[in-house]
């Protein structure tokens, strides 16, 4: 047996069976804050900020799905995120040039729209391919390798260089994708004047619901029959593989349901923070967006979200007041993490809650 | 992606009705199968017949679990066939044997730790639904598989995780995930090591319930359950077949005595493994 | 129970940092609300303190912040100090854009001067075009843009690169090869160098990008020597350097033979390159360590006095330190720190300084700045072997150049 | 013509580079399962080695960078690594958290900007298309491949280090101190990335992010190799050094990374275990 395919760390001990109202209540809480109370308090600076954050959430939901729950170290999720970005960037670009050619275009020498760019112009279109590509390519991946039985490191490495390959794919294609600058310099947001504080609360309110209702989803996932197969797999994959089902084909729909999560959140992203550039989904952020996971606690869906937002705030905060150390304290956070508290702050916090049952009773 | 919906009800995986009468459940012909250079399995011929409750027994090495390996898929043969219900197995993979309705069991229990007793069940018990509907919460127990908790005795613990289980009670839900994926052959590998006496009494009565309507084949080293509870024993040795026959004229065997007197060396190697 | 322990020490330490965030989020929004007057006017300086850029990008907030405290120590602009408020850009091009609304909109500085890369440049554009703040860029880049928020300190293309065509073509080089990192500012480069050679007789051989960051040019100087060029037109960035002159100079491909002519290696990259790999190749800037102007022995005495003798100047951060003068001279000339004004007092603004005499252009808000074409010494130095006599007028669009017509 | 025929040796020295940075991977990645990405970071330590011991002379660089990356790997071994073993995936991240420090704390002891590192001058010409540094290289690498080969197959050590690869729990109950074995393969692991930092330094930049450059390729050669497989590392090395030196010759740099990004998930697809790897029985 070789090192590589041992089961993850295991999770929690608990059972996720508290009372029943414990749920909800947390839930309506958390979007009552970020609803409510978030918008009212943050200057508009700081709430975009949050959105920002949030749009990095959606992303660690889908990781948390894939390597939390399925096992699948996916170290490449910056692709699927930067693929469901361009998709929105190139509708905004077109609706923006209004018939004209983007300007990159203009200055990379491009005389023609390229067939590639012609249907984005269709926003429907657009947010469609947002979601459709990302999932498309995790499919065609996940088939690829999954059927071969690559895993674990294998998988990861791959994810790796994909991320790799495209961010050079990307890069070197600048009349198509606006190289290195990536898509940037966008006006207008269906209708909105994007750098009005109105519009960007309105897509900060946008981005927290759809994480909302992807936390819902990827829930009700989790705690399905399917969840528990996809934990099955996650444990002992061949095993599964005589109970009857297909291990590959478990792994390739939740790869491709995190992928698409990714795409949703590159397609949040881009009017939230008006850009979309290939150093945005290569391998460092790709990593980094797995670092935040493993963080908030790769194990449970709400830790994945938690994480992300933390790991924002600290890399705004750290970058504000200590750029030099941010690297120190990032590496220092992350070998803290795996080596204390591998199950992050979420399992942390249910480590206290089961604690003081245990004393309450 | 496109298998799960395809086939929902076993009877869609079975063959024509002809092919069932005239063919044994399971037949093997010149099976070979070499790692490198070493032959695991040289030539070995083995029929099947339903309702069967067939022991395979040999030292180590002979090559009992590589065979069950071969007909379940996870090992690929040099040379030969496996047939089961007149379906060449060849090119096949783990997940469309069971399909077919092969089962079987591991010599070290793998059941999932992280879910419930019933979980397990239920996972094993739904392999059939279609793909989306396993995305429903599934609540309740279905009879089938409060039936098999009856029979492995696990009732009291159906919601407790399988990681608190002794290793008898992990042997015993095996099986019980077995039973539920209603297989027409059942293959269960050494279910009694590392058991105390009474857990192996307790497998051997629930073996012997299941024989009554399943087709089994064991694979067992263990000379004392195979004389309380084997009935049709094939003996393996150095990858071919020994002889097959009754419990009592196999132990009465001089080449099985002789192949048997040098176990107690390897067993020691065994342990040390 | 040890585990325990471990386990509450993490959690102690993880809510520390989330505290401390929330904590420096609140202290910041204080300190913005009571900076509207006092006696100092704030201006942001934005570069990348971290990550790949770090390497070139500090060296300008440093030549920045000395300009700031000469101006200070001179009495201020309009009676008051400037207060510098650095960010870091994190080599990260939306964190720019980021950092750049935070010193407009939380900060409200008057002025910001920062980036480095094209890409951080395009970023921020929208930002500054939006709020309608300024922003001085020190960098010598591919032209093609002319924002009205942003004024460009650094050469636009017919400053650096045509000149750098117009050297080799007057020693005769007609076969040129062209090499460069696979972004923007080399690809706008090598199309406005091939336009050139069309009309002026000479000969594009090749044409070559690698990825940013890459490390391997076997195959690229093979390519290269099997081509035979006259000369090599070199717009690789950053650590490609390196690898690409250790391996030209051990394929044996020397400067006299077959010289490179590079827009991105100043004397920061020379070191790192090893002087025996580059001595004796071209490069093509506005300003070196050793152009000798009065203003020029005074900066590089300073910049030593404040930073370590140790230290070279080069020339975008000479262009960051200039870019403050003249900021500076145009708010004392408009009589206030608002944008518009400062904007309207900038065009014709002229100053001498360590590169000579700059003046800003009022209609596309660029400098007027003296070409200057330096061959690596063995020391490390670059001495200026051709210069073009007086400041070229900058042209980001090449309008006043026939070849170019094709281009936009 | 003359062209297509240089790529043949400059893929073979391309190759060397690769075998060179990632030998020391296949030993802690294939043997140990242990994914290090801070690996790069070794090889970083390797060529500063040799930047600090340049008035010394390039060849004591050698043995005394593999002794520093050596012992830096000991130190992550026996302080972090050993606590995560069977956790690959976990080791990955961890030692991606130790890469992101190393790197900053080179940024802060050397400076952020490349440092000079000047070949020695016997390393000046060349053979053909191939300058003399190249050749080291590649001899280099042969000699590491060799030295390699006669430790694992000649010494009490590398026996033992062998049985440990093929079965710990065996091994474990035979009597070796699987702990020691551990440690040592991570310090030779280690070693012979700092071996190849100072190769390195011959033919490219040596600063803070020097590692970043080449881990993802050293990982790629690993994974096309096979687990902890000498040859499968060698033959995959090569092979990719020469696919690369032709899909640059016949597209450009940018699309041969691609080209060979491709070639190995459709080569995975044929061989998913890589070149060679050790069959098990063993069900997980």
């Amino acid at each position: 047996m070789t090192a590589v395919e041992a089961p993850v760390e295991a999770p929690p001990v608990v059972r996720r069976e508290p009372r029943r109202w414990q749920g909800p209540a947390a839930f309506a809480a958390v979007a009552l804050l970020a609803l409510v109370v978030a918008p009212l308090l943050l200057e508009p600076f700081r709430l975009g900020l949050l959105a920002k954050y949030l749009c990095y959430a959606i992303v660690a939901l889908g990781i948390g799905l894939a390597w939390g729950q399925g096992g699948m170290l996916t170290l490449g999720q910056g692709v699927f995120f930067g693929l469901g970005g361009y998709a929105m960037g190139m509708y905004l670009k077109l609706h923006d040039a209004g018939g004209d050619l983007p300007d990159f275009m203009v200055w990379s020498g491009v005389e023609k729209l390229p067939a590639l760019w012609t249907p984005f112009g269709n926003p429907v279109f657009a947010l469609a391919m947002a979601v459709a590509v990302p999932v498309v390519v995790a499919l065609l991946l996940g088939a690829l390798v999954f059927r071969q039985r690559v895993r674990g490191a294998y998988f990861a490495i791959l994810t790796q260089a994909l991320a790799a390959a495209l961010v050079i794919l990307l890069v070197g294609q600048q009349g198509l994708t606006g190289g290195t600058n990536g898509l940037t310099n966008f006006f207008d947001f269906f209708g909105q004047d994007l750098a009005a504080d109105e519009t960007q609360r309105g897509l900060y309110l946008t981005v927290a619901v759809v994480l909302g209702v992807l936390y819902l989803g990827a829930r009700q996932l989790v705690r399905s029959r399917f969840g528990r197969l996809l934990l099955a797999v996650r444990d002992g994959e061949d095993r599964v593989r005589f109970l009857g089902y297909n291990p590959a084909t478990v792994k390739t729909l939740t790869f491709a349901v995190s992928a698409g999560m990714a795409g949703i959140a590159g397609a949040l992203f881009v009017p939230v923070v008006g850009i979309i550039s290939p150093a945005l989904l290569g391998v460092v952020p790709s990593l980094e967006l797995v670092v935040g996971v493993a963080v908030g606690g790769r194990f449970a869906l709400a830790g994945a979200i938690l994480g992300a937002v933390v790991m924002g705030y600290a890399r705004t905060y750290f970058s504000e007041e200590l750029p030099a150390a941010w690297l120190y304290l990032q590496g220092a956070l992350f070998v803290l993490v795996m080596t204390l508290a591998p199950r992050g702050i979420a399992g942390l916090a249910a480590g206290l809650v089961r604690r003081r049952r245990e004393a309450g009773t | 992606m496109s298998e799960a919906p395809a086939e929902t009800t076993p009877a869609a995986t079975a063959s024509p009705e002809t092919a069932l009468l005239e063919t044994a459940l399971l037949e093997i012909r010149g099976l070979q199968v070499a790692f490198g250079g070493f032959r695991a399995i040289d030539g070995v011929d083995l029929t099947v017949g339903r309702g069967e409750l067939r022991f395979l027994i040999g030292p180590n090495g002979a090559g009992k679990t590589t065979l069950i390996d071969v007909i379940t898929g996870l090992t690929k043969p040099t040379a030969g066939t496996v047939r089961f219900e007149g379906l060449d197995l060849a090119g096949r993979r783990e997940h469309e044997i069971v399909r077919l309705g092969v089962g079987r069991t591991f010599q070290t229990s793998v059941v999932f730790e992280e879910l419930t007793v019933l979980e397990n069940l239920d996972l094993a018990a739904s392999f059939r639904r279609p793909l989306w509907s396993l995305l429903r919460r599934g609540r309740g127990v279905s009879e089938e598989v409060a039936a098999a908790l009856e029979t492995i005795g696990l009732t009291s613990l159906a919601r407790s995780r399988a990681g608190v289980l002794s290793h008898g009670q992990r042997q015993w839900l095996e099986i019980g995930m077995l039973i539920v994926q209603r297989p027409r052959l059942l293959l269960l590998d050494e279910p009694v090591a590392g058991m105390a006496s009474d857990e192996r009494e307790r497998t051997g009565e629930l073996l012997t319930e299941i024989a009554r309507d399943h087709t089994v084949i064991v694979v067992e080293h263990d000379m004392d359950f195979l004389r309380r509870y084997a009935s049709q024993v094939t003996v393996l040795h150095e990858g071919k077949v020994l002889m097959e026959g009754s419990v009592d004229e196999v132990r009465a065997d001089p080449h099985v005595q002789e192949i048997y007197l040098g176990r107690a060396r390897e067993d020691a190697e065994d342990a040390v493994r | 129970m040890r585990n325990s322990l471990w386990r509450t020490g993490a959690v102690i330490a993880l809510s520390t940092v989330t505290l401390a965030a929330c904590a420096g989020q609140s202290g910041k929004s204080d300190t913005s609300a009571s900076s509207g007057g006092g006696n100092t006017i704030k201006v942001g300086i934005l570069h990348s303190l971290s990550g790949t850029m770090a390497i070139s990008e500090v060296t300008v907030r440093d030549a920045e912040l000395l300009a700031i405290d000469e101006i200070n120590a001179a009495g201020g602009v309009l009676g008051k100090k400037l207060e510098p408020v650095v960010e870091d850009g994190a080599s990260d091009w939306p964190t720019f854009a980021e950092k750049a609304t935070k010193l407009i909109a939380q900060d409200k500085v008057a002025t910001v001067f920062g980036g480095w890369t094209s890409a951080s440049r395009k970023a921020m554009l929208p930002v500054f075009e939006k709020r309608k703040a300024l922003l001085w860029y020190p960098v010598q880049y591919e032209g093609l843009e002319s924002s009205p928020y942003i004024f460009y300190t650094g050469a636009t293309t017919n400053q650096q690169i045509v000149p750098g065509l117009d050297y080799l073509k007057e020693k005769g080089k007609k076969k040129l090869f062209l090499v460069g990192s696979d972004y923007v500012f080399p690809r706008t480069a090598n199309k406005i160098i091939k336009a050139y050679a069309a009309a002026n007789g000479m000969e594009v051989l090749g044409e070559e990008y690698t990825p940013l960051g890459h490390t391997e040019y076997s195959t690229l100087v093979n390519k290269i020597t099997e081509a035979k060029p006259d000369a090599v037109f070199n717009t690789l960035n950053g650590d490609s350097n390196v690898a690409f002159f250790k391996q030209l100079k051990s394929a044996g491909v020397s400067a006299e033979q077959m010289p490179v002519m590079s827009v991105s290696v100043a004397e920061e990259e020379v070191k790192g390159i090893g002087v025996d790999n580059v001595a004796g190749q071209l490069v093509a800037w506005n300003y070196y360590q050793t152009t000798d102007t009065p203003a020029n022995q005074k900066f590089v005495a300073a910049f030593k006095a404040k930073y370590g003798a140790d230290k070279v100047t080069s020339d975008p951060m000479e262009a960051g330190y200039n870019a403050v003068y003249l900021w500076a001279e145009a708010a004392k000339k408009a009589g206030s720190t608002d944008v518009e004004a400062v904007k309207k007092a900038a065009g014709g603004v002229s100053l001498d300084r360590p590169e000579g005499k700059v003046t800003i252009d009022g209609d596309n808000q660029h400098v007027y700045k003296t070409a200057r074409i330096g061959v690596v010494q063995p020391d490390g130095q670059i001495k200026e072997v051709w210069n073009s006599g007086e400041p070229i007028k900058p042209d980001p669009y090449l309008k006043t150049y026939s070849w170019a017509g094709g281009l936009v | 013509m003359e062209g297509v025929l240089n790529q043949l040796p400059i893929g073979l020295s391309i190759g060397a580079v690769l075998l060179l940075i990632a030998l020391g991977l296949t030993f802690t990645f294939g043997q140990m399962g242990v994914i290090n990405m801070a690996h790069g970071e070794f090889i970083m330590a390797g060529a500063y080695t040799a930047f600090l011991l340049q008035s010394v002379g390039f060849l004591v660089a050698l043995p005394a960078a593999f002794v520093v990356a050596g012992l830096m790997g000991l130190v992550l071994e026996r302080t972090l690594i050993r606590r995560f073993y069977g956790r690959p995936l976990d080791t990955l991240l961890l030692t991606w958290g130790v890469s992101l420090m190393l790197q900053q704390l080179a940024r802060d002891l050397f400076g952020a900007p490349n440092v000079q590192v000047v070949s020695p001058a016997w390393l000046r010409g060349g053979l053909g298309i191939l300058p003399y540094n190249r050749l080291f290289i590649m001899a280099l690498a042969v000699l590491s491949v060799l030295a390699i080969w006669a430790y694992m197959h000649r010494t009490g050590q590398g026996r033992r280090m062998r049985a440990v690869m093929q079965n710990r729990r065996l091994a474990a109950t035979s009597g070796i101190d699987t702990g020691r074995v551990d440690q040592r393969t991570f310090f030779i692991g280690s070693g012979l990335a700092g071996v190849a930092g100072v190769a390195l330094t011959l033919i490219g930049p040596v600063g803070p992010t020097l590692g970043t450059y080449y881990i993802v390729d050293a990982f790629l050669v690993v994974v096309a190799g096979g687990l902890g497989q000498l040859r499968g590392a060698v033959l995959a090395a090569i092979g990719l050094g020469l696919l690369n030196s032709y899909a640059e010759f016949w597209s450009d740099a940018s699309l041969a990374k691609v080209i060979v990004f491709v070639a190995i998930i459709g080569f995975l697809q044929i061989r998913p275990q890589g070149l060679f790897f050790v069959r098990s029985r063993a069900l997980t």
